[in-house]
């Protein structure tokens, strides 16, 4: 037996979580750089599996596998395919930037009105999200997947609760207030989407009889898995109600606002570059894997859905005063897209919305932590109280700008080649439907240079007059992540080669074809 | 020499990414540096043309495929390059017109402490022109295009702490992804009708498909086109853009990326020759974005503002010419040169006359500056006659050549409209065109003290000024009247130069293919109405401007005066209707999203709220009602169990 | 032993039943009808005595004397022990306090009872064995009984025996109270009363007027009403204050009017006498 | 007579207990009821242990009364507890079980 990488990357971060949790309270620095090793750490092992990961191979690869829970057939699985592994490297890449943009963020705060707050505390959670999350990307085992999945909610509701944005417009106990109606919010309705996945997954056992993705595959493929359609439609609702609202999908995305506003950037870029994603990832994996024809049957709907998360984002995006609101709704547009590239259900539609998963991530933590930034000079959230930020921190502005023009996809930047494989996948299959979401792409420039517009340019308020520009450590952050976006954007073969096979994979699991051009169709 | 192709895009691309990281080390070397890379550009294009020249007609297009760009199953793009005639034309003219105003700029924001930075943007903007002209394949094209409006918005808002210049550039960049919107909805018609969008395949497959889906491919084509080249109903944002350095004006707004749109029209022009219906609109877009342009450059009193309508109107040109087919295309493209050559001459002259006038745009405030500023005054004379189209000089040639093809568009009544058209926007032409002289080098002086720049934030920054001084005009640097020379010589013998010969044209033909046109009534017919046209509408402005004293504040004037310098009351329609109707609609929708939405999960959590409030009344700590509960639950189940045993 | 077989069952027994049974019911309705706990508890005594002879009706002989000595003789007598803690004159009031509670109590023991009877009724239970046979068997009905418990029911059993060795414990330990601070000595009572400021001198005495054990009858005031304090505190707690002042002030009254009788007969007597005299 | 009528007197009586407890608000009287519901029970098992004509229905009863004794001891214990910290013995009274 092989050394069992992908448990290793999962349980690296869970010992950090350990360690860092351990270390004593006066060590605050010690602590964070602990996290930061053992991030870093994970992100070496998350290359590592990048790099064994064979494109052209099995569609699960580096797979583990032993009993667990014998009496319920539920086994503890891993394997990763294209997408998952690409995942996977998407996590690992992100949390390191998260800490170091945190960097001080979870530092108990002087004043006597504000509670302590545990600065290890901050960094272990993160681990342990990592943890989860990279696991749940891992697994291939249902009830160890629903397991993660809901897991992972404990550590965020606690990021969320716990260690807020300092930078709020009412007293102190009112942002604690409003912090932790965010966390409520968070985790009702995630908890409210677990439990009726759970019932799926009962469900799933009872007519399967086992929990294993890739056995139930397989008898479904040969056939010896019957589903009747309204208890494989069934199921399919109930699986996916818990990833739309993770994703989240209009009209179930009220939470993401509140939570990403009230959380500090780095948390937020957590909830929406990483934890998110498990959403779109799981639709991916279980939605169309498992349940082929209902996936199809629902698509209609989930095209309309996920129409009106792309403008009804934006529009919001656009009315919102709050600048983390606005990069809220504007992810709310974008995983939009990703939904929408995935039950699009053409090989360009589900290799965008996989490569949008990662550029998503990247853009947004760009953009969000740059935001960060920006607010931790200012202490305020709102838009109206910036102006001429440009004159006084050109560096700063100019990384905002170039997050704002990878969240509105301009070409040349990574998250244009997945929007417009997207958008060319759905139109191939949905005129219609490709051409409604081509008018994002206008809503998206809107609220993205209103943004820009307001905060940045302008004459220099006084409030903004001695702000400093980016530091060292902020530069460290912002700059790869620009680095990335830029080389992805021109050269993102070394992606779309891990994805296309899993997507060819997951195109042949629900039985559809690319249609073919006119032309060729024609002839 | 393929391998030279990439050089074109990477030069300019080096010098953007070196200026805009480099920090401030560079501001001391950062504009020479911009320009050299900018003038080796124009070296590697002009080695390539010379190379060029070299081969035959039909073996000159040239091709590089760099690497694999998005390889998704069906779906293949390539970074690929396409060097033909069509491309090399562009590709000297964006790199010798960019060169220029690179020189030009050294001197134009000499003052102004960013300059690194305006270079930088400057070598941005040729980067992504010449990707924009020399890509093989719709979606490079598509890269270059945004690229281009970025460029443009970076510099429209280059003075981002004026709320004028951050709206108008935010503009510039929304009515442009409009544009935009069409160009990638073209793209994905393509991919599913032919399965590709390279250029070859795609132009190469026209016949293979039905008329009515290239009508649409045509459709969405235009409206990228009305876009990017201000074309009606998409032209604001180019007076707004105005906003932004001369320089910018010359180069970006004037002669190279306003033009991109005839680019993408000429280029697709197998589309379009398949599909009349398309090219109709083209050329009634064009029609009438000539006349509103000319309208609206009658009625501006700010230099760069009538300029710009000017742009407007002489791209209506262009655009009607390339909706005409074969017969037009290559005028539509020669007049594209001249007019890059004249026009950019005419900023940049403008731009010398607000250099010297404290930055005063407002043409009521000029007057008699011919004296005073010589040179600036013999090129932009040149460019007046060159765009008026004074027999010899480069307009006439390329003017005289559309309004000809325009008679041609058909037999009948068609014709007679579009020619009649053309040949009035020449006599509009003429007449603003000569206002425009009249009233900054002619009459007497209007000049006005400085304003104070504390109080009014319309004043452009870089040039010292005190407030209440007299301006002292002067003659500008060499490092401006050189480009403006330059220009002036194009403005003057280019047209000629072109057309003996059909030289032009014969160079395009491999490309666009080229057909003599047939107008209605017969060409000396046209010339001679053009020339009478051109002297009624010169000699109207001298009436009006060169006779009278112009005042210092602009009478209330006609209704059409009126409405045109609001541009037609377009803005006005879209700020009623855009903007205040997309305010009300987010606002509206940010309530429903927090009453409705969010009110519904919220009510739904409140009312099982209420129900358990009320169920827990049950709970009301007695044991004896618990076992009453528990006792009527027992007999339920008796009689449960009872019953089922009936059955 | 024969008539335990039959689907009928012989006349005496069915007299035996019609009698006793109505006693049961009565008996068993007494109990929860009576407002003395006390009472309650003799019906139910009663109620369990008759429930044992239908036992030894029934042919659980073992039962039946079970029956009587640990339920009636030990149990019952453990009720009424506690019926003594508790106060064993103390009356409930039978008024309900609880809404709704005595309708729906009715209504549930309603159709509970009519669930239960139509079920019986349904239930085809027409065929009685008797026990004839089973007791038999290992020589009459204690030694059946034991073979059953010592074989079959062993673990049962032993479980059972484990239970009440818990029992007994889990009662003493509830009902047990350590005393968790050292009693105060009069000294220290006598000063805390000083530091209260109240009941300086002893309580007053109960039963002032005592004519038999008067623990519980409260000492009258001057004004004649009884004062609470005499009584002892746990009998105050119980509510079992005897109230006499009534019957205390009527002795009184009695008393003074016997004494003014014997007095008045007397004085009537003088003045007879005297007027006789001066007659 | 059928010696169903036995089954039928421990209905009635399990009834009258049942009642018992839900009307009485003294503990004692309660747990005097939920005896007699016992006992019907005893009865009907004995009865059924006739019916069927083996013992083990006896047995249940035994064990039945076993419990009941164990129940008892530890019941009243509680009640006698319960009257020592609040000097009342209704049922009532101790009502803190709720929200």
């Amino acid at each position: 037996m092989s050394f069992p990488i992908l448990t290793a990357t999962a349980v690296l971060p869970a010992v950090g979580a350990i360690v860092t949790a351990a270390v004593p309270a006066a060590r605050r620095t010690a602590a964070k750089w602990v996290a930061l090793l053992f991030s870093l750490a994970t992100l070496v092992m998350a290359a590592i599996v990048l790099v064994r990961f064979e494109p052209g191979g099995d569609r699960y690869q580096l797979t583990e596998s032993h009993a667990w829970i014998a009496d319920f057939g539920v086994r503890y699985e891993l394997g990763v395919d294209g997408i998952g592994v690409v995942m996977v490297a998407l996590t690992a890449l992100l949390i390191p930037f998260v800490i170091l943009a945190g960097w001080h963020d979870a530092d108990p705060v002087e004043t006597k009105s504000s509670r302590w707050r545990p600065t290890q505390g901050f960094f272990a959670l993160i681990l342990m999200v990592e943890a989860m999350v990279v696991l749940s990307f891992e697994a291939t085992d249902v009830f160890l997947f629903y397991i993660l999945f809901e897991a992972m909610l404990i550590p965020m509701y606690f990021l969320i609760g716990g260690f807020g944005d300092r930078a709020h417009s009412g007293t102190d106990e009112n942002a604690a207030a409003q912090r932790s109606y965010a966390a409520v919010k968070f985790l009702l309705y995630n908890l409210a989407g677990g439990l009726i996945m759970l019932a799926a997954v009962i469900g799933l056992y009872v007519v399967a009889g086992s929990f294993s993705l890739s056995e139930i595959a397989e008898a479904r493929a040969s056939g010896s898995l019957d589903m009747a359609t309204t208890t494989e439609r069934l199921l399919f609702l109930g699986f996916f109600f818990a990833f739309a609202i993770k994703a989240p999908l209009w009209p179930l995305h009220t939470w993401l606002p509140n939570a990403m506003g009230e959380a500090t950037a780095p948390v937020a870029v957590l909830i929406t570059a990483v934890v998110d994603k498990v959403g779109t990832f799981a639709m991916l994996r279980f939605c169309l894997q498992l349940f082929p024809e209902a996936s199809k049957w629902a698509t209609p709907v989930i095209i309309v859905l996920a129409l009106v998360s792309i403008v009804y984002g934006a529009l919001l995006a656009v009315g919102q005063r709050d600048i983390k609101r606005l990069i809220a709704y504007a992810s709310v547009s974008h995983f939009g897209f990703i939904v929408l590239g995935i039950f699009a259900m053409t090989s360009q539609g589900q290799s965008g919305a996989t490569l949008y998963m990662v550029n998503h991530g990247l853009s947004t933590a760009a953009l969000m932590l740059v935001a960060g930034f920006l607010i931790s000079r200012r202490g305020s959230r709102l838009i109206a109280d910036y102006g001429g930020v440009q004159k006084v921190a050109p560096v700063l502005a100019g990384t905002f700008l170039i997050g704002g023009l990878a969240t509105l996809s301009l070409p040349g930047l990574a998250p244009f080649v997945s929007e417009f494989l997207v958008l060319v996948g759905t139109f191939a299959a949905y005129p219609v439907a490709g051409i409604i979401a081509t008018f994002g792409i206008v809503l998206a420039a809107l609220y993205t240079l209103v943004l820009y517009q307001r905060t940045m340019t302008g004459p220099v308020k006084t409030e903004v007059r001695t702000m400093p520009d980016l530091k060292v450590r902020e530069l460290a952050v912002v700059a790869p992540l620009i680095a990335l976006l830029l080389f992805l954007g021109v050269f993102p073969k070394p992606l779309t080669e891990i994805i296309n096979p899993a997507v060819e994979h997951t195109m042949s699991d629900v039985q559809k074809q690319d249609p073919r051009p006119d032309v060729e169709a024609a002839k | 020499m393929e391998n030279l192709i990439a050089l074109l895009v990477a030069a300019p691309l080096l010098g953007a990414a070196v200026l805009l990281c480099g920090g401030r080390r560079l501001d001391r070397i950062g504009h020479w540096l911009g320009t050299l890379l900018a003038a080796a550009s124009f070296v590697v294009g002009a080695v390539l043309f010379v190379d060029m020249l070299g081969k035959g007609a039909e073996e000159r297009a040239l091709h590089q495929k760099l690497f694999s760009w998005i390889p998704v199953e069906g779906f293949q793009a390539d970074i690929a390059f396409q060097l033909d005639q069509l491309s090399m034309t562009f590709v000297l003219l964006i790199t010798g017109v960019g060169t220029l105003i690179h020189i030009y700029s050294i001197g134009y924001m000499e003052h102004d402490e960013r300059r690194r930075r305006f270079f930088g943007y400057l070598n941005l903007f040729l980067a992504a022109m010449l990707l924009l002209v020399i890509a093989d394949n719709y979606l490079l094209l598509y890269v270059g295009w945004e690229g281009v409006g970025l460029a443009s918005y970076l510099l429209i808002g280059f003075w981002q702490h004026k709320p004028s210049a951050a709206t108008a550039a935010k503009k510039a960049f929304l009515v442009n992804r409009v544009g935009d919107m069409g160009l990638s909805i073209a793209i994905m018609l393509m991919f599913t009708t032919f399965g590709t969008f390279a250029f070859g395949p795609v132009l190469g497959a026209t016949g293979e498909t039905s008329e009515g889906m290239l009508t649409a491919i045509g459709l969405m084509l235009l409206l990228a086109a009305c876009g990017k080249s201000a074309q009606v109903p998409l032209q604001s944002w180019l007076g707004d853009a105005m906003e932004g350095p001369t320089p910018v004006s010359a180069l970006i707004h004037a002669a190279t990326m306003v033009t991109a749109g005839v680019y993408l029209i000429v280029r697709s022009g197998a589309i379009f020759n398949a599909a009349p219906d398309a090219q109709l609109a083209v050329v009634i877009v064009g029609a009438v974005t000539l006349l509103f342009g000319a309208i609206v450059g009658c009625a501006k009193d700010d230099i760069k503002k009538a300029l710009a309508g000017s742009t407007m109107s002489q791209i209506g040109y262009m655009v009607l010419a390339a909706g005409l087919g074969p017969i037009g295309y290559a005028f539509a493209i020669m007049h594209l040169v001249t007019h890059g050559f004249f026009k950019a001459g005419l900023f940049l002259g403008a731009g010398s006359v607000m250099h010297g006038m404290n930055d005063e745009v407002d043409m009521r405030k000029y007057g008699g500056l011919r004296r005073y500023m010589p040179i600036t005054f013999v090129t932009f004379g040149l460019g007046y006659l060159a765009i008026i189209g004074f027999p010899g000089l480069s307009g006439f040639w390329s003017k005289d050549k559309i309004i000809e093809a325009a008679f041609a568009y058909d037999d009948g009544i068609r014709g007679w409209i579009f020619g009649g058209v053309a040949l009035l926007g020449a006599g509009i032409t003429a007449f603003y065109m000569t206002r425009v002289m009249i009233m900054t080098f002619f009459g007497e002086k209007r000049w006005q003290p400085a304003p104070d720049p504390d109080k009014d934030a319309s004043v452009e920054p870089g040039i010292e000024v005190t407030p209440g001084e007299m301006p002292h005009p002067h003659e500008s640097p060499r490092s401006m009247t050189i480009p403006m020379i330059v220009l002036a010589f194009g403005s003057v013998f280019a047209g000629a130069f072109f057309s003996i010969g059909d030289r032009f044209a014969n160079w395009l033909a491999p490309v666009t293919q080229f057909e003599h046109p047939h107008p209605v009534i017969s060409v000396p017919a046209i010339t001679t109405a053009t020339m009478v046209v051109l002297l009624a509408g010169a000699l109207i402005a001298y009436l009006m401007y060169g006779h009278r004293p112009v005042p210092v504040t602009a009478p209330r004037g006609s209704l059409l005066t009126r409405a045109a310098r609001r541009d037609l009351l377009q803005d006005d329609f879209n700020h009623v209707v855009l903007v205040r109707g997309g305010e009300h609609l987010t606002r509206s929708l940010v309530y429903v999203d927090h009453s409705l939405v969010d009110g519904v999960v919220n009510g739904t959590a409140a009312s099982f709220g209420g129900l358990s409030g009320r169920l827990r009344k049950l709970q009301n700590g007695y044991a004896r009602s618990y076992a009453v509960s528990m006792f009527g639950g027992t007999a339920i189940l008796i009689a449960a169990t009872l019953l089922m045993r009936a059955v | 032993m024969n008539t335990l077989a039959a689907s009928v069952t012989s006349t005496g027994e069915a007299v035996q039943f019609w009698v006793l049974g109505t006693i049961a019911v009565i008996g068993a309705l007494c109990t929860i009808l009576m407002k003395r706990a006390v009472h309650s508890a003799l019906c139910l005594a009663g109620t369990m005595i008759i429930l044992a002879v239908f036992y030894l009706a029934n042919g659980a002989y073992f039962l039946g004397v079970v029956q009587i000595v640990v339920y009636t003789g030990a149990i019952m007598m453990l009720f009424l022990f506690v019926v003594m803690l508790v106060g064993v004159t103390a009356a409930d009031s039978l008024k309900e306090t609880l809404k709704g509670q005595r309708w729906l109590a009715a209504a549930c023991g309603l159709g509970f009872g009519i669930l239960l009877i139509a079920g019986i009724g349904n239930a085809s239970l027409k065929n009685f064995n008797g026990l004839g046979a089973a007791n038999s068997a290992h020589g009459g009905n204690v030694e059946g009984l034991a073979a059953l418990i010592f074989t079959k029911y062993v673990f049962a059993f032993e479980i059972t025996g484990a239970l009440l060795i818990t029992a007994a414990v889990g009662a003493m330990v509830l009902t047990h109270r350590e005393r968790t601070e050292r009693a105060k000595t009069q000294r220290e009572l006598s000063e805390q009363r000083v530091r209260e400021g109240k009941h300086l001198p002893p309580l007053p005495a109960p039963g002032v007027y005592a004519r038999h054990n008067a623990v519980d009858i409260a000492g009258l005031l001057p004004d004649g009403t009884p004062s609470e304090l005499t009584v002892n505190k746990t009998l105050r707690d119980r509510g079992q204050i005897r109230d006499v002042s009534t019957e205390a002030l009527d002795d009184l009254k009695a008393l003074e009017q016997r004494s003014e009788e014997r007095l008045g007969r007397d004085k009537d007597a003088r003045d007879r006498d005297g007027q006789e005299a001066k007659r | 007579m059928n010696p169903v009528n036995y089954l039928y007197l421990a209905a009635l009586l399990f009834t009258i207990g049942a009642a018992g407890v839900l009307i009485r608000r003294n503990a004692i009287v309660v747990f005097m009821c939920v005896e007699l519901m016992l006992n019907a029970c005893n009865l009907a098992f004995v009865a059924f242990s006739r019916m069927h004509g083996n013992l083990d229905g006896q047995i249940i009863a035994f064990f039945t009364m076993v419990v009941a004794a164990a129940e008892v001891v530890v019941g009243l214990a509680i009640i006698v507890s319960l009257f020592r910290s609040r000097h009342s013995a209704s049922v009532d009274d101790a009502s803190l079980m709720k929200l």
